[in-house]
C-alpha cells in the first residue's frame, strides 16, 4: 500500500495559549463541573429553605455589608486578573506578575474578612440544617478562595522569575479562567445565602 | 378471642388423620412426617436445634439431635417412647423445675413428634 | 474539507532509525519503580480494564454466596451482617468499581486508536484517576476483610446511613470511596472529552467519528453532569456522620428526601452512563461482523444522544412510593416511557443493519445478538416500573432486581464481553479461542435467563429485595433455588471467558494488524500497537477508512510531527482540520505522589476532620510539584 | 371425610406460620389480589404482559430473520435504504408510541382511580414503622387513639381503610400486595394510603424498604374480617389487659412487672408502660411473634424470651435471665391476655 503525505505539520505552533490548547479545554471542563456543584448546592439551599416553617430558624436575617464588600472585592481581584493576563498577551512580564501580585493580595484580604465573619456567625453548623448549609456553601467558597491564592501564588512566583511568555503562557490563562470562575462562584451563593433570607422573612 | 377456637377447629382433621394410620406397621404407631409438621407448628425449633425441622436452631434447650440413643430424657427419664411423649405432654409433672412449658401437645400430636424424635439417630 | 496539503503528495519510506527513535520517545518505563510513572493511554486503559475485571469477578463472588444463601429457605450460611454486607458490596462494586470505570477503560485504550492519535490529552491526569480508582478500590474492599464493609445499600438511605442508625466506619468508608471513584471518573471524561473533540485525526470530522467514539462522547458528558450531584449529597451525608451537621436530621429541619433526590438525579443517568458505551460497541461490532456500513448513522448517534439527555429527567422514578405528589410523578412516567423511542430506533437500525448480511458469526456477534433477547425484556420490563402504580406493586422486590440485572448484564456487560473478544486481538496480539468464546456465551446466556429470569415472579409474588432470609411457607423456595443453579451456570459461563483470556495471552493465534477486517483506525497499527499507536497519523477521508485504502491501495498521512519528543496533532472541533501540534508530557510520578496525598486527606477525614487540612496541603504541593516548570523553559 | 382434604389441612396445619393466613401460599402475592387497589394493579399488568410478550417476539422473530436472510440465500440480500427506514420508522418509532402511550394513560386513570379520596369517616389506622416491627394505633374521629396493638392489622372487609404511616426513625415501607401497592413511611413525614378488602381473608405484609440488620423479619398480618367480627375484635383491643385468674398468672404479672420486660413494653391495666417494644395488651390475641416471624404458640414465646436474638439477630429485644419457675409463670401469665 502507498503512503502519501497528505498533511505537513512541521510548520505550526507548538505553543497554543488560547483555544487550541487540551489544558484551556481541561480548566473548563473542571470549570462545568464545579459550576454543576455550585448548582446542586443552590438547589440543596433552596429544597432545605422549602421545607422548613422559618427560614432562618432564628427568623434573623443574616447581616449583608461585609458580604457585599467581599463581593466587590473579588470582582476587583478578577479585573487586576484581566489586566494581567492582558499585559502578557503584549509580552509585558512586569504588568503579568503585578497583576497577579495585587489579586493574590485582594483574595487573601477576602479570605481574612471571610474568616472575621465565619468567627460571627451566630450559629453553629451543628444546630439546624440552616446552620449546615450555609457553613458547607461558606466553607466550600472559603476552600475556593484558598485554593485560587495558593494556587496564583505559585502563578505569581513564575511570573516574577521571568518564566511566562507571549507564547509560553498556558499556565496563566487557565489560572485566569479559573480564578474568573471563583468570584463568579460567589454571586449565586451571595444571593442565596444574604439576600434569599430577606425575601423569606421579609 | 378467637384464637382458641381457630386452633381447635384445625387440630381437629388430626385426629382424623390419625385415624388412618392404625395399619402402619412401625415400633411405633406414630407417623413420624406428621410429627415433623407438629414440632414445627408447637415451636419446638425455638428452644431446640432439631436435625430436618427448618429453623429449628434454638440454643435454651438441648439439642435434640441423636436424642433415640441418649439413655435419659431431661435427665430423670428411662428413654422409652412412652416416656417421652410424657415429657413433651406434662414437663412440669414430671420435673418441677424444668424450663420447658406445657405446650397443651395432643396425645397423637405428642405421639407422632415421639414416633419423629426417634428417627433421630 | 480545508487540510493544509502539502506541496504536492510524496510517498514515505520510513527509516528504522526514526521509527526506532520514536519508540524510545514514547516508550513506558518498565519494572517495579517505572510502573507508579507510566502514563500512556494503552497502559492506563488496560489497568482500568484489567483492575475492572478484578473487582467484578469479587463482587460476582459476593453474589453468588448471596445466591446460595436465597438457595433455600431458613438458610443459614450468611446471617444478616454479613448478608446486608454482602449485597451492599456488590452493588456498589458492580456500579461504581466495575461498570464506570472499565467502560472508561475501554474507552482510554480504544478511543485515542480509533481517532487516530498517540495518547491522550493529559496523560499524567489519566494516571492519576487510575490510582485514585485503584487505592479506592483496595481500601473498600480492605474493609470487607476488617468486616466493617458499608453496609446500608449501594444507594445508602439516609436516615438509614446516618450515625445513629449505621455507627461505626462501614458507611463512612462508602462515602468516602464515592468521593474516589467520582474524581477518577471525571478525570476520565475530561480526558475523553478533550481528546475526542480536539485531537482527531485530521479529516475525522464529527459525521465521521466511530460510534465508539460518539458513545464514549456522550457517556464522558453524563459523567461530567450527573456526578456533581452525588458529589454534593455523599459530601453532605459525610459531614452529617462527622462532624454532626443536619442535613438529613428531621428533627432539626434537614430532609432525607434531599438525598434521594440528588442521589437519584445522579443515580439513574448513572445507568445510562455505562448502557451507553455499551451502545456502541455493538454498533462497531455489528459493523465489523456484517462487513458493511450500518444503516441510520445519523439516526443512531441522535438516539444516544437523545437517550443521555432524557436519562436526566427520570430520576423520580425511582421514588414513586416516597408519597410524592401523584401528578408531578406522572411527568416521570411520560419521560420514563419517551426512552423507549430512541431505544426502538437503535434497535430497529441495527436489524436493519443486520437484514440480508452475510453474518459472521464469531464470538463477539454472538454476546451481541444475545444482547438484543435480553435488553428488550429488560428495557419492557423499565416501561412497566415507569407507571405509578405497577411500580408501587414490585418497587423494591425482586421483579426489580430481574429488571436492573437484565438491562445492565444484557444492556452493558453482554456487549462488554462481546467487545473484549472483539479488541482483544488488539490489545494483546493474540486471538481469543473461538470455540472456547461460543461455549461462554451459551452457558452464560441461558445462565443469565435462568437466574433472572424467574426473579420477575418472585417479586410479584411478593418477595421484596434486600431478605437475607425467608420462610419456607412463602412458597419462593423453588423458584429461588432454579435463580441460584443458573446463577452457578452463569458464572461457569463468565469462568470459561477468564481462562480463556488468561490462555490466550502465551497460546492465542497471532493475530495480526486486522484479524476482523473492522473498517476502523485502531486496526490500522500493528497488534497490539507500538508505543507511539500510529508511526504516522493517518488522515481520514470517510467512516470508514481502512475499507477505503483497501479499495485504493493507498493511503494518506500527516508527517511533520518531531520524533524526539512527544508531539500529537491538535484539529479542529467540527472538522477536524489541523491547527496545532501539542507538545505532551511524559512519564512522572507526581500523578501517583498526587493520589495518595488525595487519598491521605479523604481517608484520614474519616478519622479525623484535621486530615481535610493535611489533605488539601498535600495535595497542593504535589500539584505544585508536578506542574512546576523544569529548566531549561521549552522555548519551541 | 375425603382422604383429600384431611392431609391437606394437616398440611395447614404444619406449615407453621401458614396455618394462620387464608392458604397455603399466595398470601403475599400481587398476582392473587383480594382487595380493590391491588385488583386494579392487577387488571393494568395482565394486559401489559401480554402486549410486552408480544413486542419481544416481534422483536426477536424480526432479528431472527434478518440474519438468517442471507444464510439460506448464500448471497447478501440487504433491505432498500427506503425500505430500512420504513422498517426503522414502523417498528422503532410507532411501534414504541402504540405500545407506550395507551400504556401510560391507563396507568394514569389507574393511579387516580386508587388515589381516589375517601370517604369521611372512614376508619382511620396508623401504622408506625419500628426496628423492626410496625404499632399500630386506631383512631377515632378526632385522631385520638382508641386502640394500640402491634403486628397484626385488623380491618372490616369491603370498607376503604385510612392508613396513615409514620416512622420515628429510619424509612420502611408498607406493603401487602394482595390488597395494595407499598407507600414509604418516611420520617418527620405522614404519608396517607387506603385499602380495601374485597373478600376476607389474612394477608401478610412485609416491609419493603430496607431498613437495616432485621429488614428481612420484618411483616405483619392484615386480617379483613366481617364488619361485626371486626367490631367484636376492636372492642376487644380496647379493654385494659385481663386479671390474672390463677396464681401461676399472678406469679407471671409480677415477674414482667419487676423483671426488665415493662420497660419497654406496655400492658395497659397495670403499672407496665414502656413504649420501646409492642404493646401486650392483647398479645395472647395475636396470631404471631416478633413482627410475624414465628407462629405465636406457647414454645415460641418461651424460646423468643430467651433466647430472641436467636431466632432473629440483630433485634433489640434483650434475652431475659428468668428462674424456669418464673419463665413457666410468665408464658402462662401472657398467655391469658386475649
Amino acid at each position: 500500500m502507498r503512503v502519501l503525505e497528505a498533511v505537513d505539520v512541521s510548520g505550526m505552533s507548538r505553543f497554543n495559549p488560547d483555544r487550541r490548547a487540551p489544558l484551556w479545554w481541561g480548566i473548563l471542563g473542571l470549570i462545568t463541573i464545579e459550576s454543576a456543584v455550585v448548582l446542586t448546592f443552590c438547589v440543596s439551599y433552596l429544597y432545605l429553605a422549602a421545607y422548613a416553617e422559618t427560614w432562618p430558624p432564628t427568623g434573623k436575617v443574616p447581616p449583608i455589608l461585609w458580604p457585599s464588600i467581599n463581593l466587590g472585592l473579588l470582582l476587583l481581584s478578577s479585573f487586576t486578573m484581566y489586566l494581567a493576563g492582558q499585559g502578557i498577551n503584549r509580552g509585558d512580564k512586569r504588568v503579568l506578575a503585578i497583576g497577579v501580585t495585587t489579586s493574590v493580595l485582594l483574595a487573601t484580604v477576602v479570605l481574612v474578612l471571610r474568616s472575621l465573619e465565619l468567627m460571627a456567625y451566630e450559629f453553629s453548623w451543628k444546630d439546624h440544617a440552616y446552620g449546615s448549609i450555609v457553613w458547607a456553601i461558606s466553607v466550600f467558597h472559603y476552600v475556593h478562595v484558598t485554593s485560587i491564592v495558593v494556587g496564583s501564588a505559585v502563578v505569581a512566583i513564575l511570573a516574577w522569575r521571568g518564566y511566562f511568555t507571549r507564547e509560553r503562557q498556558i499556565g496563566v490563562v487557565v489560572d485566569t479562567n479559573y480564578w474568573y470562575f471563583v468570584c463568579i462562584a460567589w454571586i449565586p451563593f451571595y444571593l442565596l445565602l444574604y439576600w434569599v433570607p430577606r425575601l423569606y422573612v421579609g | 378471642m378467637t384464637t382458641k377456637p381457630a386452633f381447635s377447629v384445625l387440630l381437629m382433621p388430626l385426629f382424623f388423620a390419625v385415624g388412618c394410620n392404625e395399619s402402619e406397621v412401625m415400633s411405633l404407631p406414630g407417623d413420624p412426617a406428621k410429627g415433623k409438621m407438629a414440632i414445627a407448628a408447637y415451636g419446638c425449633g425455638s428452644c431446640h436445634a432439631i436435625p430436618g425441622i427448618l429453623g429449628a436452631n434454638g440454643r435454651t434447650g438441648p439439642p435434640l439431635e441423636r436424642i433415640a440413643e441418649r439413655t435419659y430424657l431431661a435427665g430423670v427419664l428411662p428413654n422409652t417412647p412412652e416416656q417421652m411423649m410424657r415429657w413433651i405432654r406434662i414437663p412440669e409433672a414430671i420435673d418441677p423445675l424444668t424450663a420447658m412449658p406445657n405446650m397443651d401437645v395432643s396425645v397423637n400430636d405428642a405421639r407422632d413428634i415421639t414416633a419423629y424424635l426417634y428417627t433421630l439417630k | 474539507m480545508t487540510l493544509h496539503k502539502a506541496a504536492e503528495q510524496r510517498d514515505i519510506i520510513d527509516s528504522p532509525e526514526e521509527t526506532a527513535h520514536l519508540a524510545r520517545t514514547w516508550y513506558s518505563p518498565r519494572g517495579f519503580p517505572g510502573w507508579f510513572t507510566q502514563v500512556n493511554q494503552r497502559m492506563i486503559g488496560k489497568r482500568f480494564i484489567i483492575t475492572a475485571f478484578i473487582f467484578f469477578l469479587l463482587a460476582g463472588i459476593l453474589g453468588l454466596l448471596m445466591r446460595l444463601q436465597l438457595a433455600a429457605p431458613e438458610q443459614q450460611l450468611l446471617g444478616p451482617e454479613l448478608y446486608n454486607q454482602f449485597f451492599t458490596m456488590h452493588g456498589t462494586v458492580m456500579m461504581f468499581f466495575f461498570a464506570i470505570p472499565v467502560m472508561e477503560g475501554v474507552a482510554i485504550y480504544i478511543v485515542p486508536l480509533m481517532v487516530g492519535t498517540r495518547d491522550m490529552a493529559f496523560p499524567r491526569l489519566n494516571a492519576f484517576g487510575y490510582y485514585v480508582y485503584l487505592i479506592g478500590g483496595i481500601v473498600l474492599f480492605g474493609s470487607l476483610l476488617l468486616g466493617m464493609a458499608p453496609n446500608a445499600g449501594w444507594f445508602n438511605y439516609v436516615p438509614l446511613a446516618g450515625k445513629l442508625y449505621s455507627p461505626g466506619y462501614g458507611v463512612d468508608v462508602w462515602t468516602t470511596m464515592i468521593t474516589f471513584i467520582e474524581v477518577s471518573a471525571l478525570t476520565a471524561a475530561v480526558e475523553l472529552i478533550v481528546t475526542i473533540l480536539r485531537m482527531r485525526a485530521p479529516g475525522m470530522s464529527l459525521n465521521r467519528m466511530p460510534l465508539f467514539v460518539w458513545a464514549a462522547l456522550v457517556m464522558s458528558f453524563m459523567i461530567v453532569f450527573a456526578m456533581p450531584a452525588v458529589i454534593v449529597s455523599s459530601t453532605l451525608l459525610i459531614l452529617d456522620r462527622l462532624v454532626d451537621t443536619q442535613f438529613f436530621i428531621v428533627e432539626s429541619g434537614g430532609e432525607p428526601l434531599l438525598w434521594q433526590h440528588l442521589f437519584w438525579y445522579f443515580g439513574h443517568p448513572e445507568v445510562y452512563i455505562i448502557l451507553v458505551p455499551a451502545l456502541g460497541m455493538i454498533s462497531t461490532i455489528i459493523i465489523t461482523f456484517t462487513g458493511r456500513p450500518i444503516f441510520g448513522y445519523t439516526a443512531l448517534v441522535l438516539s444516544v444522544v437523545a437517550i443521555g439527555f432524557v436519562s436526566f429527567g427520570l430520576w423520580v422514578h425511582h421514588m414513586f412510593t416516597t408519597g410524592l405528589p401523584q401528578l408531578g410523578m406522572s411527568f416521570f412516567t411520560a419521560a420514563s416511557a419517551m426512552i423507549a423511542i430512541p431505544s426502538g430506533v437503535q434497535i430497529f437500525c441495527w436489524i436493519a443493519s443486520l437484514w440480508g448480511a452475510k453474518i459472521r458469526f464469531h464470538t463477539p456477534m454472538l454476546w451481541v445478538l444475545g444482547f438484543f433477547a435480553i435488553f428488550v425484556i429488560g428495557g419492557l420490563t423499565g416501561v412497566m416500573v415507569a407507571s405509578i402504580p405497577f411500580d408501587t406493586q414490585v418497587h423494591d422486590t425482586f421483579f426489580v432486581v430481574a429488571h436492573f440485572h437484565y438491562v445492565l448484564i444484557g444492556g452493558a456487560v453482554f456487549p462488554l464481553i462481546g467487545a473484549v473478544y472483539y479488541w482483544w486481538p488488539k490489545i494483546i496480539g493474540r486471538m481469543m479461542n473461538e470455540t472456547a468464546g461460543k461455549w461462554s456465551f451459551w452457558l452464560a446466556f441461558i445462565g443469565f435467563n435462568i437466574t433472572f429470569f424467574p426473579m420477575h415472579q418472585l417479586g410479584l409474588e411478593g418477595m421484596p429485595r434486600r431478605i437475607y432470609t425467608y420462610a419456607d411457607e412463602m412458597g419462593w423456595g423453588d423458584l429461588n433455588m432454579l435463580a441460584t443453579i443458573g446463577a452457578l451456570v452463569l458464572a461457569v459461563g463468565f469462568g470459561i471467558t477468564l481462562v480463556n483470556a488468561i490462555w490466550s495471552v502465551s497460546r492465542g493465534r497471532p493475530a495480526g494488524t486486522n484479524p476482523w477486517n473492522a473498517p476502523t483506525l485502531e486496526w490500522a497499527t500493528e497488534s497490539p500497537p507500538a508505543s507511539y499507536n500510529f508511526r504516522h497519523i493517518p488522515v481520514v477521508e470517510s467512516r470508514w477508512p481502512l475499507w477505503d485504502w483497501q479499495r485504493q491501495d493507498e493511503r494518506r498521512v500527516v508527517t511533520g510531527l518531531r520524533n524526539d519528543r512527544r508531539e500529537v496533532v491538535l484539529t479542529s472541533v467540527l472538522d477536524a482540520s489541523p491547527v496545532g501540534v501539542q507538545v505532551l508530557p511524559g512519564p512522572s510520578i507526581w500523578p501517583f505522589a498526587s493520589a495518595v496525598a488525595a487519598s491521605t486527606g479523604f481517608i484520614g477525614i474519616i478519622f479525623h476532620p484535621i486530615f481535610f487540612v493535611i489533605g488539601f496541603f498535600l495535595v497542593f504541593f504535589s500539584l505544585v510539584a508536578w506542574f512546576w516548570p523544569r529548566r531549561p523553559w521549552r522555548n519551541d | 371425610m375425603i382422604p383429600g382434604t384431611r392431609s391437606r389441612a394437616i398440611v395447614i396445619l404444619g406449615a407453621g406460620i401458614a396455618t394462620l393466613l387464608s392458604g397455603c401460599s399466595g398470601s403475599q402475592s400481587a398476582l392473587n389480589p383480594a382487595g380493590s387497589a391491588a385488583d386494579l394493579i392487577a387488571r393494568l399488568w395482565w394486559p401489559t404482559l401480554v402486549v410486552a410478550s408480544l413486542v419481544t417476539m416481534l422483536v426477536l422473530a424480526l432479528l431472527l430473520v434478518a440474519i438468517f436472510r442471507a444464510h439460506k440465500k448464500g448471497a447478501a440480500l440487504p433491505l432498500s435504504a427506503r425500505q430500512s427506514r420504513n422498517l426503522v420508522i414502523a417498528c422503532g418509532i410507532i411501534l414504541p408510541l402504540a405500545a407506550t402511550i395507551p400504556f401510560a394513560l391507563s396507568s394514569f386513570s389507574i393511579g387516580r382511580e386508587i388515589d381516589a379520596p375517601l370517604p369521611d369517616g372512614a376508619l382511620t389506622v396508623e401504622v408506625v414503622g419500628k426496628l423492626w416491627w410496625w404499632e399500630v394505633h386506631y383512631l377515632d374521629e378526632t385522631g385520638g387513639r382508641i386502640a394500640t396493638t402491634a403486628n397484626e392489622i385488623h380491618i372490616p372487609v369491603n370498607e376503604p381503610v385510612r392508613f396513615l404511616l409514620k416512622s420515628d426513625n429510619v424509612i420502611h415501607s408498607f406493603w401487602v400486595p394482595n390488597l395494595q401497592g407499598k407507600t414509604d413511611m418516611m420520617p418527620g413525614r405522614t404519608n396517607v394510603t387506603s385499602v380495601t378488602a374485597n373478600q376476607p381473608g389474612i394477608y401478610r405484609g412485609q416491609c419493603a424498604e430496607y431498613c437495616g440488620t432485621q429488614h428481612a423479619l420484618m411483616a405483619f398480618l392484615l386480617v379483613a374480617e366481617e364488619p361485626e367480627a371486626f367490631e367484636a375484635w376492636l372492642e376487644g383491643q380496647r379493654q385494659p389487659a385481663m386479671e390474672p385468674a390463677t396464681a401461676q398468672e399472678m406469679l407471671g404479672r409480677e415477674v414482667f412487672l419487676n423483671e426488665d420486660c415493662a420497660d419497654c413494653h406496655a400492658i395497659r391495666g397495670t403499672s407496665a408502660e414502656g413504649q420501646d417494644g409492642p404493646d401486650l395488651t392483647h398479645i395472647a390475641s395475636r396470631r404471631t411473634l416478633a413482627a410475624a416471624t414465628t407462629p405465636n404458640r406457647i414454645g415460641h414465646l418461651g424460646g423468643w424470651i430467651t433466647d430472641p436474638q436467636h431466632i432473629k439477630p440483630g433485634n433489640q429485644m434483650p434475652s431475659t435471665e428468668l428462674s424456669p419457675a418464673n419463665l413457666q409463670a410468665l408464658l402462662s401469665y401472657l398467655g391469658s391476655l386475649e
